[in-house]
């Protein structure tokens, strides 16, 4: 992954705009998410869209797909103003869009996914079985197996988005809007991914695409926009940009993930896993974590690195004491949890904080300061009655601590960007005062400059002497505050390093193919 | 004028409709204002039209009782507002608190049903009953009275007696499921006519009504309809017309002149027969001429 | 993504199979074996039970809740309910009634006597109506299902009986020289031995088992109810698939108010009150998720049997009324229990 | 992702207010304003119905279905229903009228007349008894709410028939030699010119207002209704507090028939029947989401007031019964959708 300029990729017909968005604006009630964007399309080309968490991207890209209409602006489609009432009028002029949050039915098997709402008819009757026909070639394309006829749940979340990503490619458009279409996805898979998109590109496809994952989007940019807090600050062909200057116009400095803290010695050992096994909670006959064995001491930084599907998040889950081990004991300080509760852990100083925040962290129906309250309401409570002002107090200090951007306690936690989001839950584990810390992929889904300030935070609270233990599909994000790096491989660790690691030597032992 | 309020049980059944329209209509006749409203067997809701009719200042209360017991608190609580109680239909079991309680001879009605039943059926072979709403007392009067005849006729044999609430098609599906374990009855008494027009339609749909008999009891339209077609022997006709106005004049009086103009609270209303015979009398719902 | 918090884990039944598979049946379990346990029980329990025609007659009853249950099971589906399904047969069965006694045309000096074919669909199209009435509320007006269909339940009850003054229709045989006879002949006849209601379940449950298996509108409702928003932004009509949903549940409890009245030739205005109760206790039986998107006409025919076979069973041996409630009660838990073990063990998920 | 379907946009009712706000009470509305038309109708209409001592009377029937529908809010806040209130409300009054009829131990030959306090809290105990196994069917055995309280609706129906034998018990009063009157004073009496059962109502409003707005377990409840799986997550023992709130709906439910039976002095097996769906329509009305997390005490409060003062109103003037059902469904609907059509406008989303 060098930033080496990679000429392959240069425009072949000359910069043909397909698609234009001019003085795009939209706002939610008082919030201002896109001030007069604007915005091109070229044909054949992948133009990425780079910004923070909250900068606007998916809101500007629903406009583009007719999700959502815009306050005013004009979007311009092969040279003539067009308007989108809702998703189907975009679709008809060739539009379509892998959205970020996935859009797919549990209920429904995969190729029933696949052909949502444009079902082949045949007779008056769906045509399943060209339907199944065309849902095998697309997942031979993508060089996934999946069999048309499993229903989406038993999926794994990186499959469901190579659904998601199928579903799109079928259609044929004209031009394919990718919203954070890898966020789940394994790197043999982006690279089967990227594949598929050089290929349409060669086609005449235009892309759009975003990612969190900045150097991998490099790789496939043509052209880069970055957003800033609605407003389109940089514009530039791939051959003027590097990683650097995405971040600097994405931030507006320069900045890194941060190095593991130092200047102090680690406590006593504050969790051990002794021989850990889990079975496959969707009922599969493996065992999802084999033998695990790990100690953590307190003030340590542990990075557990793996890919999809190695198990990291069923450890933790496991720790937390959401699954039950097959076998094994865990150990917290020199207390056996193996039997307590999700609760009882977190009162004896254990906590996690979850993979998938909107659906195992947040309460929607809540305030940004309820939900920062909710793990610790139950310790503070004074007789029967929860006495306000302690609670308010210890919003106030968990919202400055974990430095959560929002414009009080009372507001709803669906305005908060997701980074923020992910800053809640993270400071309502801590606010419970734990000794231990876990925390599932804190950086999924959220920007460089969040995952700056999160990592930062746990440097901090390390130094403070918390055990922290993160995972990570990212490798960057091993190499920061970490100073030891486990890689786990189904279910078992099968190396360990310190923080010297090269990037090559942890995805070796992660089982991933070096393609770089 | 004046308010006179009409409380009675549902009107979705013909013969509680029955009732409130002729209480209505007397009342208007002599010259009050008259609302009927339906507590539907609730004692709840009853109890809530009672306290309606006193915020209304009503000078009467003509009620339906929803149930024997337990209507007992919501009429203390009228007399408590010094608004007079006429009972009619059904009874509460607690005399000394309406000014009169007005109800058919369900006693003398039933052993009139149930030895025209003999009459019709035979005495011997197998039988099945069926049974109104236990919550009233009129059910289970019927029912002893049916019994106090019948037990007469040790030929006669009781195969079944289900609940089917007073409802036509609780008596229809019953009857049905009666008939699978029961196929070889002669005879169905039925505690009112809703449930043995049930029971009727539950025969006819397995080509058994020539070989059973359906007797019923109320009188009602449906019922004299029945006996015109030959497909039900006898209902027993309860004079609610009759007493359903006799309770608005009595009310009138009692507003008049401080007494009911009858001695005894409790005043029984013989019921009539209705058969074939004399079903050319039935002139207007539960109505049956000469009387 | 919010309102995941009341579901239950969603039994799990295959939304779509291409063959009737004993194995699978069997897997899919519950409602089959507690039928087959009832069955077994009462044939002990009465040596009336188990014969063809009692299973007829048992039928002919499952019919009417049949019916509305699935209509129901379509509305479940959606992830909706309605309960207004009761109230609507009871205000169609009075309307055909109406009709059968001849439309008095008072202006024009005459009265109509509709044949028997137009008053089924006139009787079809006013449940439709109703049905559509839900379902504008629901999908435009975005009046939560259970209080709208709560409404509707109380306004359907209230127009049957202003319009019967509260009293019963029950001329409905119709007379030749009219050319409105016929409605008994639906509530009575056999065609090869079986009730004409019994067959018109059969009926409606195939052509509504072939609408979710296997058409487009099918698809649409599955992933409506699975995942509103992404059937959505997939194209799927969602709204357009919500109305014609209570439209088409309407209309199943119209076709259960022609078959009541047919069956009792009367039709009053409280007819089918709490049925709604029993189909969608049916529908859950029968293995559908309140929560959407799981479901199958077959396992909801099979659940309203275990219903209908229960209560019948249990009046056969005599018991009494008061234990029958009680029963009615237990099984209904029981049966949904049963998935509950059989899948509920698997650890975490949802 | 997966369970959004049936959801339709939940009423944005803030969770939590620091004070009674007027001009928040304003906007949240329709309940308030729905309440506010009926008593300027009524008064218009009847010359009786604008008087203190009415509205007074009318509050007395309000308490019976507002207690239900504060234990009902309690569930539906968690995410569930509870569609048993209606028959435990029947059990526990014949209960509370078996007690008082006093207990005949045949074995040691005497019978035990229970105080008053005694009853109260003997039915006050059954009732959280039938909360407690919804709570565990649900909680442990994962049966959906909806069956699982459809069962233990029909059960508890049945057993207070066979407890009594379908009859009444009507001799409240209790005597003085034996220590246990009172129950009539229950139902009667007025402190400071206000019936009990309204004292009742506004005490447990208060304490489950209290509870939902000041104690952990209050905040665990709308963290769980809200969704559950980061509730559990966050430590919150999700299933305590669903067995909790099924007991707490129990309870309510017993106090309503306590209050019941007190105010008619009887009490019989079949009372309160459906009264279920007036509880859940007066939540709904009150603004709750019936996906859970969202409502409060006050909003239900309004909601009962609005569907006790429309009712009492409707029979004051004389409208006919079956007008009455026509109206009260057309005010449930047309409350929800004043809400819906409030907060539905700001784009299509969800
Ligand atoms: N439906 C909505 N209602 C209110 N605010 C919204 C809505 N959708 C987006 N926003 C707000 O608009 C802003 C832009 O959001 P958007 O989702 O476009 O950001 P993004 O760049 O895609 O971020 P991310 O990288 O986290 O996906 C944010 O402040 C967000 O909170
Ligand atoms: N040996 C295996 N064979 C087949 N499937 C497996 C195997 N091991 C794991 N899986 C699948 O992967 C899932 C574990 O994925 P999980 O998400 O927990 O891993 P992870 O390492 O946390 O990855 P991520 O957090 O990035 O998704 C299992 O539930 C199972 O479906
Ligand atoms: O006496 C009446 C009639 O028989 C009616 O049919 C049912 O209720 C009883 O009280
Ligand atoms: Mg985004
Ligand atoms: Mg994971």
């Amino acid at each position: 992954m060098s930033l080496a300029h990679d000429f392959n990729h240069q425009p072949t017909s000359q910069d043909e705009v397909v698609l234009s968005a001019r003085h795009i604006a939209k706002s939610f009630g008082n919030t201002h998410a896109l001030k007069m964007v604007n915005f091109d399309i070229h044909r054949g080309q992948v133009t990425t869209l780079f910004g923070e968490n909250g900068a606007g991207k998916s809101t500007l890209m629903k406009i583009l797909s007719g999700v959502i209409t815009p306050t005013s602006g004009d979007i311009i489609l092969d040279g003539e103003s067009v308007v989108f009432h809702n998703a189907n009028e975009a679709r008809a002029k060739g539009i379509s869009i892998i959205h970020q949050e996935l859009s797919l039915a549990p209920n429904l098997n995969v190729r029933d996914n696949i052909f949502m709402g444009r079902e082949i008819i045949r007779n008056g009757q769906v045509d399943f079985a060209e339907e199944e026909r065309q849902t095998r070639l697309l997942m031979e394309e993508l060089e996934e197996d999946i069999d048309p006829l499993m229903p989406l749940e038993e999926l794994r979340l990186g499959q469901q988005q190579i659904i998601e990503i199928a579903r799109a490619i079928s259609q044929n458009s004209r031009i394919l809007i990718m919203d954070e279409p890898t966020s789940a996805l394994s790197a043999a898979e982006v690279e089967v991914l990227f594949k598929v998109i050089r290929d349409l590109t060669s086609k005449g496809v235009s892309i759009v695409y975003i990612s969190h994952h900045l150097e991998e989007a490099l790789e496939i940019t043509d052209h880069a926009v970055v957003l800033r807090d609605g407003v389109m600050t940089a514009y530039a062909p791939r051959r003027d940009i590097d990683l650097e200057w995405i971040v600097r116009n994405m931030v507006g400095e320069n900045f890194d993930l941060g190095t593991p803290p130092q200047g102090y010695d680690f406590g006593d050992t504050a969790l051990a896993v002794k021989d850990l096994v889990i079975a496959d909670p969707k009922g599969g006959h493996y065992n999802v974590v084999d033998k695990l064995s790990l100690e953590v001491k307190a003030g340590e930084i542990v990075c557990v690195y793996g890919l999809m599907g190695a198990g990291r998040s069923e450890f933790m889950e496991c720790a937390a004491g959401r699954l039950k081990p097959k076998s094994g004991y865990i150990l917290l300080g020199d207390q056996d949890i193996s039997t307590l509760s999700v609760g009882q852990r977190i009162q004896s100083g254990l906590a996690l904080v979850p993979e998938d925040r909107q659906k195992d962290g947040l309460v929607q129906t809540m305030s940004v300061g309820e939900n920062l309250s909710l793990a610790s309401i139950g310790e503070f409570a004074k007789g029967l009655l929860t006495p306000r002002s302690a609670e308010n107090k210890l919003i106030k200090d968990s919202i400055k601590s974990v430095t959560v951007k929002t414009s009080g306690p009372e507001a709803a936690i669906g305005s908060l960007s997701g980074g923020n989001q992910q800053k809640v839950v993270i400071g309502k584990m801590l606010a419970t005062g734990p000794k231990v810390l876990l925390l599932d992929e804190p950086s999924r889904g959220i920007d460089i400059g969040a995952k700056a300030e999160v990592f930062k935070l746990l440097a901090e609270k390390a130094k403070e002497g918390l055990a922290v233990i993160y995972s990570t599909s990212e490798v960057a994000e091993c190499l920061s505050i970490a100073h030891r790096i486990i890689v786990m491989h189904k279910g078992k660790i099968s190396a360990q390093f310190d923080s010297n690691v090269s990037k090559e030597q942890i995805m070796a032992a992660s089982g991933e193919a070096v393609t770089h | 004028d004046g308010l006179i309020s009409i409380i009675v049980n549902d009107p979705s059944n013909p013969y509680w409709f029955t009732e409130g329209q002729v209480a209505k209509q007397t009342a208007e006749d002599l010259g009050y204002t008259a609302n009927v409203s339906a507590h539907k067997g609730d004692t709840n809701t009853e109890s809530k039209l009672i306290d309606t009719a006193i915020t209304n200042k009503a000078e009467a209360i003509i009620l339906d009782p929803a149930n024997a017991d337990g209507s007992i608190g919501a009429v203390r609580k009228a007399i408590a507002a010094n608004i007079p109680v006429f009972i009619v239909n059904a009874e509460i079991n607690q005399s000394g608190l309406a000014k009169a309680q007005l109800v058919s001879n369900n006693a003398q009605g039933a052993a009139l049903g149930a030895m025209q039943w003999v009459e019709s059926v035979g005495d011997s072979g197998n039988y099945v009953e069926l049974f109104g709403a236990p919550s009233d007392n009129n059910a289970a009067t019927r029912s002893n009275g049916f019994e106090t005849v019948l037990s007469q006729y040790p030929d006669l044999n009781k195969v079944a007696r289900e609940v089917a609430n007073w409802d036509r098609t609780q008596g229809y599906n019953k009857m049905q499921s009666i008939l699978q374990a029961n196929p070889n009855i002669k005879g169905v008494i039925s505690g009112n006519d809703e449930m043995a027009l049930g029971a009727i339609a539950a025969l006819k749909e397995a080509g058994k009504l020539d070989q059973v008999k359906v007797g019923g009891f109320d009188g009602s339209p449906d019922a004299a309809n029945a006996i015109l077609n030959g497909e039900m022997e006898y209902t027993v006709l309860q004079p609610v017309a009759i007493f359903a106005a006799e309770a608005v004049r009595q009310a009138d009086n009692y507003i008049k002149t401080g007494s009911t103009g009858v001695d005894v609270e409790k005043q029984l209303f013989d019921c009539y027969l209705i058969t074939s015979e004399n079903i050319r009398n039935y002139t207007a719902a539960f109505v049956l001429s000469e009387y | 993504m919010s309102a995941t918090a009341k579901t239950q884990p969603a039994p799990h039944v295959p939304v779509k199979k291409e063959k009737l598979d004993i194995g699978r049946l069997l897997l899919e379990g519950r409602a089959f074996f507690a039928l087959i346990a009832i069955i077994i029980f009462f044939s002990f329990m009465s040596p009336h039970y188990f014969s063809v025609n009692n299973f007829l007659i048992m039928s002919s009853h499952v019919a009417i809740f049949g019916l509305l249950a699935i209509g129901m099971l379509l509305v479940i589906l959606n992830g909706g309910i309605d309960l207004s399904v009761g109230s609507t047969l009871g205000l169609c069965g009075v309307f055909a009634g109406f009709l059968m006694q001849g439309v008095n045309l008072e202006f024009l000096g005459i009265t109509l006597y509709p044949s028997l074919w137009v008053v089924v669909l006139l009787t079809c199209g006013l449940g439709a109506a109703v049905g559509i009435v839900n379902g504008v509320l629901i999908a435009h007006f975005k009046v939560p299902a259970f209080v709208a269909t709560l409404g509707t339940m109380y306004v359907a009850r209230g127009i049957a009986l202003l319009m019967t003054n509260g009293l019963t229709y029950n001329q409905l045989a119709g007379k030749p020289e009219l050319g409105n006879t016929g409605f008994e002949w639906l509530g009575f006849n056999r065609l090869a031995g079986v009730p004409i209601s019994v067959l018109v379940l059969i009926a409606v449950a195939l052509l509504c088992g072939l609408m979710l298996s296997r058409t487009a509108f099918g698809r649409w409702l599955y992933a409506s109810g699975g995942n509103e928003t992404a059937a959505d932004l997939s194209g799927v009509p969602i709204k357009r698939v919500k109305i014609v949903v209570y439209m088409l549940s309407g209309i199943c409890a119209a076709l259960a108010g022609l078959v009541l009245s047919s069956q009792l030739t009367s039709a009053g205005p409280t007819a089918g009150t709490t049925y709604e109760l029993t189909a969608i206790a049916a529908v859950v039986i029968g293995g559908a998720a309140l929560t959407g998107g799981r479901g199958t006409v077959r396992g909801t025919i099979l659940g309203a049997l275990v219903i209908g076979y229960l209560s019948d069973g249990l009046v056969i041996i005599g018991v009494s009324a008061y234990w029958q409630t009680v029963f009615t009660g237990t099984v209904i838990v029981l049966a949904v229990l049963l998935n509950s073990l059989q899948y509920g063990s698997s650890g975490k998920s949802r």
